[in-house]
């Protein structure tokens, strides 16, 4: 279990996020909502050990791998290359291979479309064994078709993980998540956090047009 | 201190005369005397062994001589003076072995003496050194005044003046040996017009010649090896006199030394590079008088004061 | 995360820097001690001394001044020409084929083979100029060459599709991404010209320069001047390079972090 | 977008090459026309023969690989003392501190100014080999320290939440993102190199050396010789940089473009 | 009108576009649809004249302006300065406030979210006059809330012009397109080709839903 405890940060003297108070479950999926600007990626940096000088606690993070909001792909690296750099050659295959890219394995990250792109870094963070995994908008730039198949993989590969996810679209979250936090603007507070109950696998369409229904409220 | 003598030196196996002396020379002139002992040395046919050492810039002969890694040089006498009073007296004057080498070139055939000057513009170079010393020194005595009755037009370097001396782009030049040889062999047009040390003679007496190169002895060295001095003296001397007079054989030898690089500028060069021995006494008067007359003019092209007496090598 | 330097931490820094110094200047006397030959190493002491004796002299002055237009000059027509080749090489592959052949001269070329000619059509009071724009030319050119190079693609189609002008396009585009690598070829050749204009000084000896006053330092071995004279050199070369880094950073469309 | 060059293309890179050499030289040609002074400027042709009698002797070799000895070795100590440096004085601020006044001293001390102690304390031999060192060093120095604080923050954060190794975040982030700079450096350090290694030789004239050669071209007027010895310093320099540029791209992690 | 004409491109010798016709009417958003990597933004780029080395014709794009899929902004410009180095400073204010980024106007790029970028990377677009205008994904990493005022934006800007937007999001299509073209990830081919004729503006939901129907069948 992750505990963020008075957790605070500002930039500048504004405060983006004050006194947060969360715990993200062991073996759990947390989608993150919130309007843009309002501080999720700030809140994921911190989790992830990128941000230094903030207020309060983080607890219980262990080994954080991570979906950067931007690819950050390197350049002079293939797409399999992206990949084998933090994990071996077969699980970098498989994940390519997951992701329908295997024709693209020897391409570089700039013959490649922005979807492509965003699969290869998504690809990345599941290939290492870690205890965290910060998914920063990994749905980003994604069609309908290829999110479904996306989905099924980051479930696979979160077993035993702490997930914490953020996206903007709400079908992802009912699609993955096992609790969705929808923090304001104003300060990060929390304002509705919703713990669904039957495990994602397991919804079909009537139950997930119940959770939307649910969030829209 | 620079006491590094040769103790550490491997002569315990040479017979007890036989002395390694350490001898740096810069290239040209102030070397060329030293070429058949060179020759004598390698072939072993010397009382010392020699290791000589040629440099082309004054200021390796300075690094060595004030490192202790020579314990001869070779070098301008005012340099000599300077070394002496900058080492707290470390240096002795052994010898003088070259006098004037500079001489007034001309492309054409109107001047003959410094009298025939007037009204011309020297070329030179050495600006705030011992050419340009000398030069004003003598047409001064000669009662030409620089800037009225001659003008004087500096250029950087030797090499430069005489590129233009060939290329006879200056009609009248003042250059030292061995660039005298070379720009009159590249240039048939262009000849030496005055010798200035004959010049300098006239004002000063013949026994008082102009002169420019000589021989330096550190002290410790030399009181540790006073015999070893003396046989390189006899052995200095008697080289010096087979390159004047066996002018061809000689010119190969300083080319295989590397002393000049032209056999045919070497030959030609010797007897205008006027290669002495002059020890002792006569050593000392000339050299007084050539000390004093640069002194006169900037007591810093001697080291800021005239040596005393303890400089000069009585043998 | 912020860009104000408190004045506390201002002096921190500047103390360091001192202290650095410092530490050079000991290393300086004790190398000096264990010398013990003042015709190979003088104090720190006798060259501060040397050094305020000299600024009192006028001729100080003007050698000085001299040799700073001299070197200066030739830098800046460097920098000029160096950026405007880069240009030219890097947009247009004829130049480059052109013009690589010269810049491998001019890198590799020793000032002994031409100094004769140089002196001959330059003339004596040119060629320190001349060598200091030699040095610093391919830096500039080969800096600015692969900043050009190195400007972001992307952006560069922004330009485009945003029909901006040439003008804008280097202005908003070009100078700010070239400008790091202009600025550390700026200050690199800056010291490069300095050593190397300094080094003609002392072959083509002017009647006042800074080299001139080496090459009697070095002749009639006044080994404090000499010291002290370099550090002439050296102290202009930090002052001068300061200014051109404010000078060039005013133009700076970046933030200064 | 193929990188792949045919070889027609490749005939075509060449032949544009050899015009472009082929137009200084008649330039060359023009000047010596013009000239029309032996001593001053010798013909293309003068000096290719005079190369060509020139390689026959062993004295041609023995002198040119020395010179490549003495200098190539200064250039590689350069090159690791300038990578370390950099890395030193980029990654802690003491360091850059301590070091910033040995930086400005190294880039802006002329030769003149402590060649006396270069020869006593490094022994002539070894000093040209020592400028070819101080020549480099800032070069690369400057040129790997902008590139390290270049490297792009975003992957560095990658190297670091993926806990690369330190050895593995500098062969696969860093190495990558500063070796166009390094390299920069590298062809500019090289011919820069070479000038000023061969300058030294001038000056301490070791008995086999390319410095030796052009000081006796130089003061025995002889200009064919002088021409030819630079020619061949040019040519050394050329070769080589191409060698390090072929060297140093196979251990690229970027594709080469 | 834009006419493209037996438009063809490959990347070494694989056809990702293969022989496309197709007509952009004046004054209408079409928004194009398809798998990722299907070849959307390589359209977007020939028309936006950004690609060379192609075969076909292009006729009739006028003056144009884009959105790129990458942000592409000046690090070293402020938010506004991003906007006003292609407009006014009056437009540019405008926008930034349209985008609900007034209190970032003197922000720099990193010190954004990723969703301010966006947006500013769209008001760059939007603030300039001109006869196209090339949007790709520019509601990408958008909440939905700020996607509604965002639509009622482009739309406002569109006026006049030819419009063509890409996105992976069939919400946006319906909420602003006058026409949705879907492609086939194969050789670019038109697979769907739908005209919607109720004028986005006076779309309510009840129609919106429908359209999205229309589509999903
Ligand atoms: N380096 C920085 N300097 C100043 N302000 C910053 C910096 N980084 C982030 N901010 C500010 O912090 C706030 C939160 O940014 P953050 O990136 O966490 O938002 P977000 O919730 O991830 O938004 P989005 O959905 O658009 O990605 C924003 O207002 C942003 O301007
Ligand atoms: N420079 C390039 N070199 C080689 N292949 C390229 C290059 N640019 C694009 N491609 C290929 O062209 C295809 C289409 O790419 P494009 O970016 O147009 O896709 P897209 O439809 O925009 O996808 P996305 O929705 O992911 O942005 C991809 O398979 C991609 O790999
Ligand atoms: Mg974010
Ligand atoms: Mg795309």
């Amino acid at each position: 279990m992750i505990k963020l405890e008075n957790l605070s940060k500002s930039f500048e003297d504004n405060f983006v996020i004050d006194n947060l108070n969360v715990d993200f479950l062991d073996n759990s999926i947390t989608c993150v909502l919130s309007a843009s600007g309002a501080g999720k990626t700030t809140m994921l940096r911190i989790i992830s050990g990128l941000e230094k000088d903030y207020l309060g606690k983080v607890i219980g993070a262990g080994k954080v791998s991570v979906t950067f909001q931007e690819d950050r792909l390197f350049d002079w690296l293939t797409a399999l290359q992206n990949i084998e750099i933090v994990s071996d050659s077969k699980t970098a295959k498989k994940l390519l291979e997951q992701m329908g890219l295997s024709a693209q394995a020897d391409k570089y990250p700039n013959q490649l479309s922005g979807g492509m792109r965003r699969r290869i870094s998504l690809a990345r963070s599941l290939a290492v064994q870690s205890d965290t995994l910060i998914l920063d908008e990994p749905l980003k730039g994604l069609d309908v078709a290829l999110k479904q198949s996306v989905y099924s993989l980051i479930l696979d590969y979160s077993k035993g993980k702490t997930v914490i996810m953020t996206t903007h679209d709400v079908i992802d979250a009912v699609n993955i998540a096992d609790r969705i936090l929808y923090f304001s603007a104003n300060g990060f507070k929390i304002e509705k956090d919703i713990a669904f109950e039957i495990p994602p696998k397991q919804r079909d369409e009537k139950i997930i047009n119940k959770y939307m229904e649910q969030i829209m409220e | 201190g620079n006491k590094k003598s040769n103790e550490d030196k491997p002569t315990l196996t040479s017979p007890p005369q036989s002395k390694t002396i350490n001898i740096a020379t810069l290239k040209g002139p102030t070397g060329m005397g030293i070429s058949k002992l060179a020759d004598n040395a390698k072939k072993g046919e010397t009382k010392n062994k020699y290791n000589i050492t040629l440099v082309s810039a004054p200021e390796e002969i300075v690094s060595m001589v004030s490192s202790g890694k020579v314990d001869m040089a070779m070098c301008p006498i005012n340099l000599a003076s300077t070394l002496y009073n900058k080492t707290n007296k470390n240096v002795n004057l052994l010898a003088l072995n070259t006098l004037g080498v500079l001489y007034i070139l001309e492309n054409g055939n109107t001047i003959n003496s410094i009298k025939d000057l007037k009204g011309k513009t020297i070329y030179a170079t050495g600006q705030g050194a011992t050419p340009e010393y000398i030069l004003k020194y003598l047409l001064e005595k000669n009662g030409l005044e620089v800037g009225k009755d001659v003008k004087i037009e500096f250029k950087s370097e030797h090499s430069e003046l005489a590129t233009l001396a060939a290329t006879g782009d200056v009609a009248v030049c003042m250059l030292p040996e061995p660039n005298v040889s070379v720009v009159t062999a590249q240039n048939k047009n262009v000849r030496v017009a005055i010798d200035l040390t004959k010049e300098w003679e006239k004002v000063n007496g013949e026994e008082n010649s102009l002169a420019q190169g000589c021989i330096i002895v550190n002290k410790d060295f030399l009181k540790d090896n006073k015999n070893a001095v003396k046989a390189f003296m006899e052995e200095y001397e008697n080289s010096v006199k087979f390159v004047n007079n066996n002018k061809s054989d000689a010119a190969k030898l300083i080319v295989e030394q590397g002393i000049l690089p032209n056999e045919a500028i070497a030959e030609k060069a010797i007897p205008t590079c006027n290669i002495v021995f002059i020890k002792g006494e006569d050593m000392k008067r000339v050299a007084k008088v050539n000390l004093q007359m640069l002194f006169d003019i900037n007591p810093q092209s001697v080291g800021k004061a005239m040596p005393d007496d303890e400089f000069y090598y009585a043998s | 995360m912020t860009n104000s330097i408190t004045p506390h931490k201002k002096t921190k820094v500047i103390t360091k820097k001192l202290l650095a110094i410092a530490f050079w200047i000991l290393l300086w006397q004790v190398a000096y001690t264990a010398v013990a030959q003042e015709i190979l190493i003088v104090s720190p002491v006798q060259v501060i001394t040397r050094l305020f004796e000299l600024v009192r002299l006028p001729e100080f002055w003007l050698s000085t001044l001299l040799s700073i237009s001299r070197i200066m000059l030739g830098y800046l027509i460097a920098v000029v020409v160096g950026v405007l080749l880069a240009v030219l090489t890097t947009k247009i592959s004829f130049f480059y084929d052109l013009f690589y052949p010269v810049l491998s001269l001019i890198k590799a070329m020793p000032v002994a083979s031409f100094i004769i000619l140089a002196l001959v059509w330059i003339g004596r009071d040119n060629v320190p100029m001349f060598i200091s724009f030699l040095m610093v030319l391919p830096i500039v050119w080969s800096n600015v060459s692969a900043g050009i190079n190195g400007v972001d693609k992307g952006l560069l189609e922004v330009a485009k599709v945003f029909e901006f002008s040439s003008a804008k396009t280097v202005l908003k585009v070009y100078v700010p991404s070239v400008l790091p690598m202009f600025l550390s070829a700026c200050t690199t050749g800056l010291g490069f010209a300095w050593k190397a204009g300094i080094s003609a000084e002392v072959i083509s000896v002017p009647e006042y320069s800074i080299g001139t006053q080496l090459y009697h330092a070095k002749i009639y071995i006044e080994t404090q001047d000499l010291f002290a004279w370099t550090l002439v050199v050296v102290l202009l070369s930090v002052l001068i390079e300061k200014m051109v880094v404010y000078l060039i950073s005013k133009f700076d469309g970046r933030r200064t972090s």
